[in-house]
C-alpha cells in the first residue's frame, strides 16, 4: 500500500488514570510503539478520536500540553457506549488513538499579550491543553487569569491542578459554582460563569480572552465581554459538532461551509460570527 | 374532488385549522401537500394514484406541533389515525379528519369514536395482488423462501424509507439507533437487513394499516408490504380481526392457540 | 474430541419454571446432552425475539426457548405475552424462509426434571440431523472476500458432515 | 477493563467428579477484565466465602462470578458475602455447574467446555452489572379492610390487635356476612351467632378499628404502603351519634311487609330497620326503596316517634378519604339463585328453597325460632329431599368448579332435621362426598349412619308438585341408574356459591384480577395465595373462592399477618429487580414516545404517566414511569418496548444481549 | 481523445475477454422494473434497456459497508490488522451513464480532501470505467442544468456513444487505453459520424448560473421549510446518489475479533448530527434538506471546486413522496430577493 490508512490508529497503553469527577475521567496515554511517539507532533487546540475496540470510536480534544511529552491525556464524561468503555478501562489496557485533528490555537500569535481563559464544566480540557502550554512558556505572556466554574464543587475537573494555578503567583485562579453547588468549606465564587466574569472585570487591554464550555455559558459570556471592552478578534473559542472520520469527509461536523473537523475546532469569535448557527 | 377543495376551504374560512394534509399533483403521481390557507386548498387533488399514508405527518412535531390539522385520509389512514390515538400520539381536539372514499366522497367524522364505528364496518380495499404473492410464497419450500428474501434484503441499503413512510413509525429513537446492546448491526448486510425487517415487523403486530406504504416507498422495489400484510393476516388468523384496545402483543386471551409448544 | 457436528444449542429459560425443572433434572442426575446452554431470565415474557436471532447469528445451530405452563407464571401473564410474540415471530420467520425447526419451543414447570432432558435430547437430536446452521450466519457478510471465506467454512462442514452423516 | 473474580466451586466432588474445575478457573483467567480465577473444595463454606472477601479487598474486584450450584440456591449466600467485603452484593452472579452441568453430563471434554462457556457466559453479564441499591417505600400503617363478615373481622382483630390502625368498610347496615345467617356450624355444631357475635361486638369497641358500615369502596389509588382509598359512606337518614337504638322507630314504621334479606326473604322487615337483632352497631338505617317519604314524600312517622331527634331525611352521601398501606379485600360471595334452575321449581314451588334459607329455618334467632316448619304453610315437613350440587361441577350450567362448602353443610342439614323432626325421613342427593377436612368425613358418617339421612348417589333431574307434594325425580346411580322417586315435603338445594355481585367492578376499580367465574385471583395458586398480583392488595376469605370457615379465617389471619409483615417496618425494601425508562440527558428526556402499551402489558399496574415540563412548565412530553413499589420484575415490558426505553435492573437488554453472545464466542 | 469503433458482438466478446481474464465487470442487471449494478459471470446477464439504474456506480469505490482494519484483543491487550487491498479486484464497471461516470471526481475530491483515503483510492486505482452515452432520458434528468451532457466524457475512462448497429468508442484514459490495445483486433476505426445526433435530448432545466448566485446566500430563507415539509427524513435520495459521500463508522466485533467499519449514512437522517449531550445542531427536516442542497451546490464548489451533483435525476425518482431535485432548484434559481 502506497499510503497510510488515515482510519487506522496508534495502539496506546493506559498509563494512568485519574477519576476527576463524578462520571468524569482522565486517562493518560502512551505510545506502544516509540516509532509512533517520535513522529507524532500536535498543537495546542487540537482533538483526536479514541478507540475502545470493540465499541467504537469518540472524539474529545486533547487535553494535555504539547510542551509536556511523551504522553497524551484525553478527560470525557461517561455518556454514551464507547466513553462507558473507555470509563472501564484500567491502568495498562489498551486502547487506540487517531489524530492530531484539526486547526490550533494561535498561541504564537499571542506572545506578549494577556491571557484570559475563562471554562464551564467539561470545557476546562480543550483549555486545559493550552493553559499549561502557556505556563509552560511563561516568559512569552504577561497576565495570565484563569476563571472556571462548574455546576458544583464535585463537578469541578483537574482539583489538584487548580490547586496548583491557585498556588501560583503569576496566575490568578477564580473557581466559581453554580448557586446551590457549594460545600460548606467553599473558599470560591458562587454564581454563574458569566456574572462572576462581569464582577472579575478584567481589562481588554492586549488581552486575548478564550472561552470554552456549554452553550448556554457561551451564549451569556460573550455579551460580558462584549460589554467589558473585548474585542471579537480577541476572543476564541472551540466548537464541538458530532463527528466520526475527523478529517473532514464524514459529513457531519460542518458549520456552513467550514468543517469543525479541519477549519475548526478553534474559532474566533469573528469566524464565529460569519457562521450560520448550525452548532 | 371539488367537494374536498371546497370542504378544505370551508375548514380555513371558519377558521377551523392552521394546516391542511393531502396530496397534490406531481411528478409522475399525486404527492403530499401541506395547504396553510383557503387559497391553496385549490391546489389539492385526491384520486386513485395517491400513494403513501398522509397520517404519517401528524406526528411530525416541526410540521404540525400545536396546530389545529385537518387531514383527507384514505381507509388506511383512518385506521392508523385510530392507532395513533390508542397509542396517545394526536390530541383529538387538533384534528379535523376527512375520510376519503375510494369513488372520491368525504366522509366528514365527528371525533374518534365515528371513525372507528366507520372502520369497524367499512370493509378494507382489497389487495388482491398482494394476496397473490402471498400465497404463491407460501406455497414455496421454506429453503425457496429463504432464497427469495435472502435475495431481495440482499440488495437493501437501509435507507429507512419503509420506516420514514410508515406512520406508525414515530419512534424519536429507533431500535436501529440504540447501540446498547447493538441490537441490529447498523452496516449494510442481508442478515442486519432481515433483522431490520423482522424487527419492524413484529413491531407492526396488530399496529399495522396494512397500508403498504413501506413497501412503495422502497426505493429499490424490495417487497417489504408482503411481510407487513402477512403479519396483519396472521394477526388476525390467531387474534381475531380487531384488537379491542393496544397492541396484540401487550394484550393476551389465556387460551390463545398454538401447536408447537411441547 | 471426534470431529463430528456438535450442534450449539442455546437455551432461554424463565427463573420460576424451566430454570428450577433444569434444577431438578440435575438434583434427579437425569443425563442430558451438554451441546446445550441454559441463559436465564426472570420470565418468559422478558425473552426478546432479538435475543434469538442474535443467537442464530452467532453461532446457535439450534435454540430451546421454555418458560412456564400456562397460568402458572410466577408472574401470572408473562407466558401469555410470550406465547403471543412466539405465535407471530415463528409465522413471520418461517414465512422469512428462517429455519423455524431450529427452535424448540416448550413448557417445564419446577417439576419437570425429566421433561427438561426430554426436551434437550430431541432438540440436539433434531438440529444434529438439520446440521450446523450457516445459511443465516453466512448472511451476516457484506463482503465477497468474507463470502469466499464461508463459502470454505460451508464447504468444510458439508465435507463433515458427508464423513460423518 | 472491569476486575472480575472468578470462584469455581467443586461442591466436594459434585462438580469436581465431571468438570474440570481447575482447567474451568484457567481458562476463565483468560478472559479480558478477568482479575482472579481460584477453584477451591466447598466455595459456600466460611473458609470458601473467606477467598471470595479478601479477593475482593485484595485485588479491588468490581464484580464476582461464582461457579457453583443453581443461584435459585446460593445467590443469596454469595451477594451477602460479598456485600460484607464492601462489594455491592448486585455486582456478585452465579453460574450453574452442579444441577446444569456436572450431574447432567458425562465425564469428558465437552462438559469442561460447556463449563467454560458457562462461566464465560456470566462473567461477560457481569462486567455490564451495576451496583443496585434496595428500593426503599414508605408505609403507612394503616390498613382498610373491605367486607365485614367473618373473613374481614377476623382480619381487623389481627391487624388491630398487632397494634395497626384499621378501616372496616362494610356495605350493609351490619357487619356479620353471611356467617351470622347461619344456624350451627359444622362439624362441631356450636351456634354460629354465639361464636360470632362477640367477635362482632370486639370489632365495634376496638380502638384500632373505624368501622364504616353502610359504605363501599369509591375509587382507589397509589401503590403499595401508600394507598388513597376514597369511601363512600351512604346516607343512612339516621344519624348514628344521636341514635341509641331504642328501637322506636322500626317498632312504628308502617311498612311492615318487606322480605328480609337478612332471613332470605322467609321473614319481614320494615323500611327502617336493623338487619337483626344483634346488629353491629345495632343502629337502623332507612331503605330508601321501601321508605313512603322516599317514595312519596308522606310519612316521617318514624322522624316522630324517635325520642332523640335522630332520623335526617334527605342527607346525601357523604366521601372520606384513607390513607392505607395495605388493603385486605374480604368482600365473600353469594349463593347461586336457584330460578336457575327451572327444573327445580325454585320460586315457583314455595316449599323448594336454598341451603341458606334451611338455615334460616334452623336458626333460633330465625322466622320460626328455629324450628323447621315449611314455607308454603308451616307445617313440619315430614320428608325433606336435599340435594347438593345444585349448580355447581356443572360445566353446562357454566359453573365447572366444587361449591367445596355444600357436601358439609348438607350433612349438616340433614342432620339438623333428623333432630329437630323426629321421624322425619332425609334424603340427600349426591354426585361424590366431599368431606376433607379435620372431623369432616366424621360428621358425614355421623348424618348418615347415627341420624339416618338417606344418602342416594345421582342428579335429580325434575321436581314437580303433585298432590301438596314435592315429587323428585332422580336416579340412584349406585343401584345402576334405577330410577328415585320421592315425595317430599320440602326441597332444599345446595345451590353453588358464587362471585359476590360487584366483585367485578371492585376489581376493576381496585386492578385486581380476576377470575372466569369473578372470584378475585391470587397472585399464586399455592405459594402466594393470599396476595393479589398488585402488592399491597390481599385477599382472604370466600372472594377468592368459595370457602368454608375455618379456612375463610385461616386465610384471613394469613391475610392479615401479611400485612403486620408490612407494617412491622417504616419503609418497604425490595430487591431492585424491577424496570426502569430510561432518561437521558438531552431535551427529549428520554426515548419513551409515550405509547403506553407497556402499561397494558404490565400484570401489577406498575407503569404510570409522567408528564415531563420544560422550564417554563409547558408540558413537552409525557413518558412511562415505573413505579418501584409495584414492579416484580418480569421484565414483559423491557422485551415489548420497541424503542427499548425500558430495561430491567440486573437482566438488562446490555446483559442479556452480553450472555447471549459469550455463550457462542468463543475467544 | 482517441476514436474507434466496435460492433455490438465485438463489444460482447471485448467483455467476455475481459471477464475470462479475471477482471471483476459490474454491469446494469434487471430485475423485474428496476436495474442495478451487479458483479456479472457473463456478459448474457447485462441489461440496457433502463434509462437509469436505480443505485449509481459509486459502490464500486465506496461500497455499501467496507471494513477498515481489524483488531484482535487479548486481555487488555490489542493488536491491529491493516486494511488489506490485496483482496481488491481488478474491477470493470460497464455500462454506467456519463452522470455517474462523472460523479467519481467529486468523490474523489471528498475522499482525498486534505488526507488521502485509502481504501477509496486503492478501489478506484483497480477500476475502470466504460461507460454508455445516453440515448434516452427521462423527466427527472437533468444532467444539461448542471453542466453535465449524456455523451460528456468526463469521468470515464472509455466512452461508449450507440450508433446504428454497434458503438462509437471514446477512449479517454490511460487505463481506457490499456483495456482496448490489448483486444485492438475487435476495434475497428471510428467511422464520421456527429455524435450528437445519436444522443437523448435532455431539456435544461434552469440556469446554473442563476441557481449558484443565489443558493450562497440563502441559509436563512424560509424555502427549505417549505420544500422540506413533505420529506420524510429517508436516505433514499442519498444512498441512489452517485456523488453523496457521507459514512458512518461501526464496530462489527465477535468474541476477541473485531473490525471497524464503513458504511452508508445520510445526512437527512434525524440522528445523523445529534451530540451525546441530546442536542442537535440540525434537529429539524428542513435544516437536513437544506444541508443536502448547500452540501452539493456551495459548500463543494466552494471549498472542493467540484459540484456535488451530476444531474442523475436518482433522487428525485427513488423519493417516496416526490422530492423532485430539479424542480427545487429550479424554484430556487427563479427567487428574487435573495441578498448577494
Amino acid at each position: 500500500m502506497t499510503e497510510k490508512n488515515i482510519y487506522l490508529p496508534y495502539l496506546m497503553t493506559v498509563e494512568k488514570i485519574t477519576q476527576e469527577a463524578p462520571g468524569v475521567k482522565t486517562l493518560r496515554l502512551k505510545f506502544k510503539d516509540e516509532e509512533d511517539e517520535k513522529n507524532f507532533s500536535f498543537k495546542a487546540g487540537q482533538f483526536a478520536e479514541y478507540s475502545a475496540f470493540g465499541e467504537g470510536e469518540c472524539t474529545f480534544c486533547i487535553a494535555s500540553s504539547p510542551t509536556r511529552k511523551g504522553y497524551v491525556e484525553c478527560t470525557f464524561r461517561e455518556a454514551g457506549r464507547v466513553t462507558s468503555a473507555l470509563a472501564k478501562l484500567e491502568e495498562g489496557d489498551t486502547m487506540g488513538f487517531r489524530g492530531p485533528y484539526g486547526n490550533t490555537f494561535p498561541i504564537d500569535e499571542w506572545k506578549g499579550k494577556n491571557l484570559l481563559f475563562i471554562a464551564g464544566g467539561i470545557a476546562l480540557p480543550p483549555m486545559r491543553c493550552v493553559i499549561w502550554n502557556a505556563l509552560d512558556t511563561r516568559e512569552n505572556f504577561k497576565d495570565i487569569s484563569i476563571l472556571y466554574g462548574a455546576k458544583s464543587v464535585a463537578d469541578l475537573v483537574y482539583k489538584h491542578e487548580l490547586k496548583e494555578w491557585d498556588e501560583m503567583p503569576d496566575v490568578k485562579l477564580v473557581t466559581t459554582v453554580d448557586p446551590g453547588g457549594e460545600t460548606p468549606d467553599w473558599k470560591g465564587e458562587v454564581g454563574f460563569v458569566p456574572s462572576v466574569l462581569e464582577k472579575m472585570n478584567p481589562s481588554p487591554e492586549n488581552t486575548i480572552a478564550i472561552v470554552c464550555g456549554p452553550p448556554v455559558m457561551i451564549k451569556f459570556t460573550f455579551p460580558v465581554l462584549e460589554k467589558l471592552g473585548f474585542k471579537s478578534e480577541n476572543i476564541y473559542t472551540t466548537l464541538e459538532n458530532r463527528m466520526k472520520c475527523g478529517v473532514g469527509k464524514c459529513g457531519r461536523c460542518n458549520v456552513g461551509n467550514k468543517y469543525v473537523c479541519k477549519d475548526g475546532p478553534v474559532f474566533s469569535k469573528v469566524e464565529l460570527e460569519s457562521l450560520p448557527a448550525e452548532y | 374532488m371539488a367537494e374536498l377543495n371546497s370542504k378544505v376551504k370551508e375548514l380555513f374560512e371558519k377558521d377551523l385549522i392552521d394546516i391542511f394534509i393531502g396530496y397534490e399533483e406531481g411528478t409522475r403521481n399525486p404527492r403530499p401537500y401541506f395547504a396553510y390557507s383557503a387559497q391553496d386548498a385549490d391546489n389539492l387533488v385526491f384520486n386513485d394514484k395517491c400513494q403513501g399514508n398522509l397520517a404519517v405527518y401528524l406526528t411530525r412535531k416541526d410540521l404540525v406541533g400545536g396546530k389545529r390539522v385537518g387531514i383527507s385520509a384514505s381507509y388506511f389512514a383512518l385506521k392508523s389515525i385510530s392507532q395513533l390515538f390508542d397509542e396517545n400520539q394526536l390530541k383529538e381536539d387538533l384534528l379535523i379528519v376527512l375520510g376519503m372514499k375510494e369513488d372520491g366522497s368525504i366522509l366528514e367524522f365527528k371525533g374518534l369514536d365515528e371513525i372507528r364505528t366507520y372502520l369497524s364496518e367499512a370493509k378494507a380495499p382489497s389487495k388482491q395482488k398482494d394476496d397473490e404473492l402471498l400465497k404463491e410464497l407460501s406455497e414455496m419450500s421454506q429453503a425457496e423462501r429463504w432464497q427469495f428474501w435472502s435475495d431481495e434484503l440482499s440488495k437493501c441499503f437501509k435507507c429507512y424509507a419503509c420506516r420514514a413512510a410508515c406512520p406508525m413509525c414515530y419512534c424519536t429513537k429507533c431500535i436501529i439507533e440504540v447501540n446498547r446492546p447493538q441490537w441490529i448491526q447498523p452496516w449494510i448486510s442481508t442478515q442486519g437487513n432481515m433483522e431490520w425487517q423482522i424487527n419492524r415487523v413484529m413491531h407492526m403486530a396488530g399496529r399495522c394499516s396494512d397500508c403498504g406504504s413501506c413497501g412503495a416507498a422502497c426505493p429499490i422495489g424490495i417487497p417489504i408490504h408482503l411481510l407487513t400484510h402477512m403479519m396483519t393476516k396472521t394477526v388476525a388468523a390467531n387474534f381475531g380481526e380487531s384488537n379491542e384496545q393496544g397492541n396484540v402483543l401487550s394484550t393476551f386471551k389465556p387460551d390463545d392457540k398454538e401447536n408447537f409448544i411441547l | 474430541m471426534n470431529n463430528e457436528f456438535e450442534p450449539k444449542v442455546v437455551a432461554f429459560v424463565c427463573n420460576w419454571c424451566t430454570y428450577a425443572g433444569a434444577d431438578l433434572t440435575g438434583t434427579s442426575r437425569i443425563k442430558y446432552a451438554s451441546n446445550v446452554k441454559i441463559v436465564r431470565f426472570p420470565c418468559t415474557g422478558r425473552i426478546d425475539f432479538m435475543l434469538l436471532l442474535k443467537a442464530f447469528a452467532n453461532g446457535a445451530d439450534g435454540i430451546i426457548v421454555s418458560g412456564c405452563h400456562p397460568n402458572d407464571c410466577h408472574y401470572t401473564s408473562g407466558n401469555f405475552h410470550a406465547r403471543r410474540r412466539w405465535i407471530l415471530f415463528r409465522s413471520l420467520l418461517d414465512f422469512m424462509g428462517i429455519d423455524i425447526n431450529r427452535i424448540q419451543f416448550s413448557w417445564v414447570s419446577a417439576a419437570e426434571g425429566a421433561k427438561w432432558a426430554d426436551i434437550v435430547n430431541k432438540t440436539v437430536t433434531n438440529i444434529r440431523e438439520l446440521g450446523p446452521y450457516m445459511e443465516y450466519r453466512r448472511a451476516a457478510n457484506f463482503l465477497e472476500a468474507n463470502e469466499e471465506e464461508l463459502t470454505k467454512e460451508l464447504a468444510r462442514n458439508k465435507e463433515e458432515e458427508v464423513k460423518h452423516g | 477493563m472491569s476486575k472480575i473474580g472468578v470462584f469455581v466451586c467443586h461442591c466436594g466432588e459434585n462438580i469436581s467428579a465431571t468438570v474440570d474445575c481447575k482447567k474451568v478457573a484457567e481458562e476463565a483467567a483468560k478472559l479480558t477484565g478477568v482479575e482472579v480465577s481460584l477453584d477451591y473444595k466447598y466455595m459456600c463454606s466460611d473458609p470458601g466465602q473467606t477467598i471470595i472477601k479478601e479477593a475482593i479487598k485484595e485485588k479491588g474486584l468490581t464484580g464476582v462470578v461464582v461457579a457453583a450450584c443453581s443461584p435459585r440456591m446460593h445467590e443469596p449466600t454469595f451477594r451477602k458475602a460479598c456485600a460484607e467485603a464492601g462489594l455491592n452484593p448486585f455486582m456478585c452472579e452465579m453460574t450453574n455447574l452442579r444441577e446444569h452441568c456436572s450431574w447432567v453430563h458425562e465425564k469428558n471434554d465437552q462438559t469442561t467446555e460447556k463449563a467454560i462457556d458457562l462461566v464465560r457466559m456470566l462473567v461477560e453479564k457481569t462486567k455490564l452489572n451495576k451496583p443496585l441499591n434496595e428500593i426503599k417505600v414508605p408505609v403507612s400503617k394503616k390498613a382498610l379492610v373491605i367486607g365485614g363478615g367473618i373473613a374481614g373481622i377476623q382480619a381487623s382483630l389481627d391487624i388491630a390487635n398487632a397494634g395497626h390502625q384499621v378501616i372496616l368498610v362494610e356495605k350493609e347496615a351490619s357487619i356479620g356476612g353471611h356467617m351470622s345467617q347461619l344456624s350451627e356450624t359444622f362439624p362441631t355444631l356450636d351456634c354460629s351467632q354465639c361464636i360470632l357475635t362477640p367477635r362482632m361486638v370486639e370489632v365495634a369497641q376496638h380502638p384500632n378499628i373505624t368501622l364504616y358500615n353502610y359504605a363501599e369502596l369509591e375509587s382507589l389509588d397509589g401503590f403499595i404502603g401508600n394507598f388513597k382509598a376514597t369511601i363512600r359512606l351512604k346516607a343512612k337518614s339516621v344519624d348514628p351519634k344521636a341514635c341509641t337504638g331504642c328501637g322506636a322507630c322500626y317498632n312504628k314504621c308502617p311498612k311492615k311487609k318487606i322480605p328480609s334479606e337478612f332471613n332470605e326473604g322467609l321473614g319481614m322487615r320494615t323500611a327502617i330497620y336493623t338487619p337483626f337483632p344483634q346488629a353491629v352497631p345495632n343502629k337502623p338505617v332507612i331503605d330508601k326503596e321501601n321508605c313512603n317519604y322516599y317514595k312519596n314524600g308522606k310519612c316521617k312517622i318514624c322522624e316522630k316517634v324517635c325520642p332523640t331527634g335522630a332520623i335526617e331525611f334527605d342527607k346525601p352521601d357523604e366521601f372520606v378519604t384513607e390513607n392505607v398501606g395495605a388493603i385486605v379485600l374480604a368482600t365473600g360471595f353469594n349463593v347461586l339463585k336457584p330460578d336457575f334452575f327451572p327444573e327445580y321449581g325454585y320460586g315457583q314451588f314455595k316449599d323448594v328453597i336454598t341451603g341458606l334459607q334451611f338455615e334460616r329455618l334452623a336458626s333460633a334467632s330465625g322466622p320460626t325460632l328455629g324450628e323447621i316448619r315449611r314455607p308454603s304453610d308451616g307445617k313440619v315437613p315430614q320428608k325433606v329431599v336435599f340435594i347438593a350440587c345444585a349448580g355447581s361441577r356443572d360445566p353446562a350450567k357454566g359453573i365447572p368448579y366444587c361449591s367445596k362448602i355444600c357436601c358439609m353443610y348438607t350433612a349438616k342439614h340433614a342432620m339438623l332435621y333428623q333432630h329437630k323432626v323426629h321421624g322425619g325421613e332425609s334424603t340427600v342427593f349426591y354426585m361424590d362426598i366431599r368431606a376433607g377436612g379435620k372431623n369432616y368425613e366424621e360428621f358425614v358418617r355421623r348424618a348418615i349412619e347415627e341420624d339416618g339421612a338417606n344418602y342416594v348417589r345421582g342428579r335429580v333431574a325434575r321436581i314437580y308438585e303433585k298432590d301438596g307434594k314435592l315429587i323428585v325425580k332422580g336416579v340412584d346411580t349406585l343401584l345402576g341408574a334405577k330410577p328415585v322417586e320421592i315425595e317430599a315435603d320440602m326441597v332444599v338445594l345446595a345451590s353453588a356459591g358464587v362471585a359476590n355481585c360487584g366483585a367485578e367492578e371492585l376489581a376493576q376499580k381496585m386492578h385486581v384480577s380476576y377470575d372466569p367465574y369473578k372470584f378475585f385471583a391470587e397472585a399464586h395458586p399455592k405459594l402466594k395465595p393470599v396476595e393479589t398480583n398488585t402488592a399491597g392488595i390481599y385477599l382472604c376469605g370466600a372472594c377468592q373462592a368459595p370457602k368454608d370457615i375455618p379456612d375463610t379465617v385461616a386465610t384471613a389471619s394469613g391475610a392479615a399477618a401479611k400485612v403486620i409483615g408490612l407494617f412491622s417496618k417504616d419503609e418497604l425494601t425490595r430487591e431492585p429487580l424491577v424496570a426502569v425508562v430510561n432518561r437521558i440527558a438531552s431535551h427529549d428526556v428520554s426515548t419513551c414516545v409515550g405509547c403506553f402499551m407497556c402499561q397494558t402489558a404490565c400484570p401489577y399496574q406498575a407503569i404510570e404517566r409522567e408528564e415531563v415540563k420544560n422550564r417554563a412548565g409547558e408540558v413537552i412530553k409525557t413518558v412511562a414511569r415505573v413505579n418501584p413499589g409495584l414492579c416484580q420484575g418480569c421484565g414483559t415490558c423491557v422485551s415489548f418496548c420497541r424503542s427499548k426505553s425500558i430495561d430491567i435492573q440486573g437482566f438488562s437488554n446490555e446483559q442479556m444481549y452480553a450472555e447471549v453472545l459469550a455463550v457462542l464466542n468463543t475467544p | 481523445m482517441e476514436r474507434k469503433y466496435i460492433s455490438q458482438d465485438s463489444l460482447k466478446t471485448w467483455l467476455s475477454k475481459l471477464n475470462d481474464e479475471g477482471k471483476h465487470i459490474y454491469a446494469p442487471v434487471a430485475k423485474g422494473d428496476k436495474t442495478d449494478f451487479k458483479h456479472i459471470k457473463s456478459v448474457g446477464e447485462i441489461s440496457m434497456e433502463h434509462i437509469q439504474t436505480t443505485q449509481s456506480a459509486k459502490a464500486i469505490a465506496f461500497p455499501r459497508t467496507e471494513k477498515l482494519f481489524s483488531y484482535t484483543k487479548n486481555k487488555g491487550d490489542v493488536s491491529l490488522q491493516d486494511y488489506d487491498s490485496s483482496v481488491i479486484p481488478e474491477t470493470v464497471v460497464f455500462g454506467l451513464h456519463p452522470c455517474d461516470a462523472a460523479g467519481f471526481r467529486p468523490l474523489s475530491n471528498i475522499f482525498n480532501w486534505g488526507t488521502p483515503d485509502t481504501p477509496f483510492n486503492e478501489r478506484m486505482k483497480r477500476t475502470t470505467l466504460i461507460a454508455l452515452s445516453c440515448s434516452q432520458c427521462d423527466e427527472a434528468c437533468f444532467c444539461t442544468s448542471v453542466n453535465g451532457s449524456p455523451g460528456n466524457t468526463e469521468g470515464s475512462d472509455i466512452l461508449l456513444t450507440k450508433i446504428k448497429d454497434g458503438y462509437l468508442v471514446e477512449v479517454v484514459t490511460d487505463k481506457g487505453k490499456e483495456l482496448v490495445s490489448k483486444y485492438e483486433n475487435l476495434f475497428d476505426a471510428a467511422p464520421e459520424v456527429n455524435k450528437e445526433e445519436f444522443l437523448a435530448n435532455v431539456p435544461q432545466k434552469f440556469g446554473l448560473e442563476e441557481l449558484q448566485q443565489r443558493i450562497s446566500n440563502m441559509f436563512e430563507s424560509e424555502v427549505w421549510k417549505q420544500q422540506s415539509a413533505r420529506c420524510l427524513g429517508c436516505g433514499a435520495c442519498a444512498f441512489v446518489c452517485p456523488t453523496c459521500a457521507c459514512f458512518d463508522i461501526q464496530e462489527d466485533n465477535k468474541g476477541s475479533k473485531g473490525s471497524r467499519l464503513r458504511c452508508w449514512d445520510s445526512c437527512g437522517f434525524s440522528l445523523f448530527t445529534v451530540h451525546t449531550s441530546g442536542h442537535n445542531p440540525r434537529e429539524v427536516q428542513s435544516q437536513r434538506w437544506r444541508q443536502r442542497l448547500l452540501h452539493k451546490f456551495s459548500y463543494m464548489p466552494e471549498r472542493l471546486s467540484v459540484r456535488g451533483c451530476t444531474g442523475c435525476g436518482r433522487c428525485s425518482r427513488a423519493c417516496p413522496v416526490d422530492m423532485n431535485i430539479a424542480e427545487h432548484l429550479s424554484s430556487i434559481s427563479k427567487l428574487e430577493n435573495v441578498e448577494k
